[in-house]
């Protein structure tokens, strides 16, 4: 069975799920928004899935649109949180991860989605944080990711600017700065797959074609290794059934580079899998 | 401040829309490709309005179209933008690059916080983050406070009170009751805190009709209201209509072009027109109809988005 | 035209009523219930009426129950506010007027429902403020009301215990406790009406069948008297069928010892009546 | 605490109520004479509980009844009793009179805002009321704090979190998901704030039933649910049924006279049946059925209050 590197990738972020956890994605994040779907229809089957920008808890959409309110996206749902609600949840530690991208993304986690350049006079204004400011603050855990770390661009040794706040940031950590949830969990890149060790990122699976070194000529922070490096997990034929079923229109491409969606693998007949 | 008496409201968009004044504090209710006041917005620039100051969450062409008109000043949402879709919004981002507006971004849970300040009658509220956020760089209104009990150290906010909400709803009666679908955004956060609410409605229906929909914004909180149908276009409006992507599209291609194409775009669509039915005979009555079409059938939903 | 004291006196708390405000009673307050009705149907057509407990704006209820949260109150509403949407607009200042009344009151309007006697070991507990302590101190009007003037023990030297703030406490004047509302405006008891310069209430009208020397008897503060004192002005016709429509169960009379009941009046057919 | 996940949360009546404790902090849903949640009420004392602290706002039989029953300790509510037409609540005016229960008298708006601190993840918030009142005496855990903003000193209270809120709602499905009428009072303040929902519905029925007539209260909310028709008699449980008037005339008599009286009306109504199906049959179905009959017509309904 094939699958191109758009399919993976969501199916890893939608492995950063555990069981019974509530999760939530930001809008405009479509591949994050199809991960937690996928979830909901593999392995996390119990989750409460709160639709990012519409609030609409385990709804079923016919299919994800290309914005982050439309009313399919209620479709099935007996509740539509409030605004306020989910942000009160959010804030008093009731929902149990976040997804989280950035223009820039550092090493502990911090991400960049007002400015890159200097704030005065910025060289590229993004769109914005949304919530994530005080969300990232209180929310157990984070899965990160970035489909752009190939450019050099997006994974940096220091943000312009922080947006959302990870393990440490110039004012201090988690517990300094008196924030109740637990920070980074995973991070999630079109090269490879990093955990959060002490607070810092830490590359522990990566795509079979891509090399380290790649890895590591992309990365603008330190790159730290596991002593254990492997490669990422082959998605099942479940996960991607799933994932085809749920994104039929596939807006999750839209989130990366066009050569990065020539990348098409395929399941090694010979290696078991779960598919 | 006070409750609106229970009187009729009806006023047209033109009359409505008169009370904004330069250098105002706005809401826009709805957000990203939802219930966006578009009809409101394309009156204030036609009304020539200048400095404006907006607040809100996350929204798209409602900002960038009021930045690429020149009427804003201080822009505080949590974001401006296109989504993964159409990308980063042409207007504000240049207009935020070179300097012409003052980029007071904020966090969905920080205008929150502070619009509920207001709804609460307190002068300030705390939240959570912020700390250790650059965020807190473009706020040194910000303070800071010790919980008396915990010790702990938080984030001040101040109230926020807009001096108009600009609001878009599918129902309303004539004395400003409005019902809304979810998501109803900050919609009735603004309600509750801003000085005055101007509401446009796809219809005018009766109070009983409302009602039986549901209320979701209730008249004493709304001091006009006016029968605009397609009000939110290109925003959608459900369960009238969906957003209108093409539209968008062009509309993106447009502002990222800048210069004449932008003042073509604003020429054709704002300044051209001398009211909204001009509009929406300008977008088309088919193309209108197409939008509609969504409850058809999944195809025909979907196919609005390929 | 006969009418009662019951009757005169909510006709009276009804005038304490202007045209366009927005009003509220709190619950167990029958009174004061009738006569935001009897306002919104004679005098001032255009108030807000807000119904105490069940928070329906505008009602027409077919009748007064009993008690304050029956469904016949939101009849006719378009709208009920939630809790804490009636509680939020009262704190900010929106909420114009509101009925208040206590087992004591003294002479600066200060209101006792908590408890008669030391609050260690009451000799009475009362049923207690609601939501008082707080929307006493921001309501722009209060229009207080006795109809338990004339026990002795009603309007008091100083309340055994202040659960809403008048004028003044022992705490500081409205001023100094960063009180936003304007306190007691209006008195209205079984035996005459008083306003409040100054802080300190004053007897401006008195019932036609009761003298000064028997107010100044009944009430447990120094009685001030506004210089030019009269009988109150009789209630109206349309009053009086306003009245009889809206409180056909009379729950209003439950607020009086039996014996005030009895009082009976007529409109002297000398007089010119506003009926 | 987290979200309950999405799960059949059906349980009996005695299973629900066996995870309150000696010594609970108890939100008990609707006020004065609406939705109280009595058939909880009733199994909880049944149960034997003790110390138990009650939160709330306005409330009536079912804080006199747990008084009368002294399960106890100390009550937090902003007011009790029968307001004007049954007066003032007897168990706990006689418990208050003699020490044998802590009275924490408190304020509709505190309440609120103590609630809200917890639903919103904040230690405390502001009041702005409170100073001057003597209510501030029976809470010497309150504090201040200035607003860095205005100078003000505003009254600062603590968060509060029940561990469990007893609810009852006309219509529930299996996941907990709940419709109520208005008045809501405090019980969407209650489901967030609570370590715990259990909630008795008159009715279970489908999510799609429950959906139709609008989810007040979300299934993440709510731990357990139980079916128990006129679980709030004799409070009212619209659109079901009016409050019994006369029942609750009957309590109050009795818990006036106390001793025997009191402890007569524990028996026959508490003590003495076993379950809630044993109580209905006690109040019997002509009883039951006359007041679901208010709809019938307007003499009907008002007959019910005379």
């Amino acid at each position: 069975m094939k699958f191109t590197v758009d399919e993976w990738f969501v199916v890893l972020l939608a492995r950063t799920i555990r069981p019974a956890e509530t999760v939530f994605h930001g809008f405009g994040s479509p591949c994050a928004q199809v991960a937690m779907h996928v979830a909901r229809r593999t392995h996390a089957r119990d989750i409460t899935l709160i639709e990012g920008a519409m609030y609409a808890v385990n709804p079923d959409p016919p299919f994800i649109p290309p914005t982050s309110n439309d009313a399919s996206l209620k479709r099935g749902a007996a509740y539509s949180m409030r605004f306020e609600e989910f942000f009160d949840a959010a804030i008093r530690g009731d929902v149990d991860r976040m997804f989280l991208s950035g223009g820039q993304i550092d090493g502990y986690g911090n991400t960049n989605v007002t400015a890159v350049g200097p704030l005065e006079r910025p060289k590229v204004k993004l769109g914005g944080g949304g919530g994530g400011c005080n969300l990232a603050a209180t929310i157990p855990h984070l899965s990160l990711w970035s489909s752009r770390h190939r450019s050099g661009r997006a994974l940096v040794e220091s943000c312009d600017f922080i947006t959302d706040m990870g393990h440490r940031t110039p004012s201090g950590d988690r517990a300094e700065l008196g924030f109740t949830g637990g920070g980074p969990q995973w991070m999630v890149t079109e090269l490879g797959v990093f955990d959060f060790p002490d607070g810092h990122a830490r590359l522990t699976h990566h795509f079979p074609d891509v090399t380290v070194e790649e890895i590591r000529a992309a990365t603008g922070f330190e790159l730290r290794v596991a002593g254990d490096l492997r490669t990422v997990q082959p998605p099942s034929g479940a996960e991607l059934s799933a994932l085809r079923a749920v994104d039929s229109l596939g807006v999750r491409r839209g989130e990366f580079a066009p050569k990065e969606l020539d990348r098409v693998f395929d399941h090694d007949p010979a290696v078991g899998c779960a598919c | 401040m006070g409750l609106q008496p229970h009187r009729n409201k009806v006023v047209d968009l033109a009359a409505a829309i008169a009370d904004v004044r330069d250098g105002a504090m706005i809401a826009l209710g709805g957000g990203l490709s939802a219930r966006l006041p578009m009809a409101a917005v394309r009156e204030v620039i036609r009304q020539g309005r200048r400095d404006l100051h907006l607040v809100g969450s996350a929204h798209s062409i409602d900002v960038d179209l009021l930045v690429a008109a020149e009427a804003v000043h201080r822009c505080e949402e949590s974001y401006v933008g296109f989504e993964q879709d159409l990308g980063l919004a042409p207007a504000y981002r240049r207009a935020a690059e070179t300097g012409t507006i003052e980029v007071a971004e904020s966090c969905c849970v920080t205008i929150l916080a502070q619009l509920r300040a207001t709804e609460m009658g307190l002068p300030f509220l705390p939240v959570r983050g912020v700390r250790g956020s650059d965020i807190r760089r473009l706020h040194p209104e910000y303070g800071e406070v010790t919980c008396p009990f915990t010790g702990e150290v938080l984030v001040a906010v101040p109230a926020l009170k807009p001096d108009v909400a600009l609001l878009h709803a599918p129902l309303g009666d004539r004395y400003g009751n409005l019902h809304l679908e979810q998501p109803y955004v900050l919609d009735e956060r603004f309600a509750s805190a801003s000085m005055r609410v101007v509401a446009t409605v796809e219809r005018l229906v009766s109070t009983e009709d409302v009602a039986a929909s549901g209320v979701t914004i209730p008249a004493h909180l709304v001091a006009a209201v006016t029968e605009v149908p397609f009000g939110a276009h290109p925003a959608s409006c459900y369960p009238n209509y969906a957003y209108d992507r093409e539209h968008l599209s062009g509309y993106v291609k447009a502002a990222q072009s800048g210069g004449e194409d932008l003042a073509g775009y604003l020429k054709t669509y704002v300044y051209g027109v001398a009211d909204e039915r001009e509009y929406r005979d300008l977008i088309g009555s088919e193309r209108l109809a197409e939008l509609g079409r969504w409850p058809e059938s999944t195809v025909d939903w979907k196919g609005l988005f390929q």
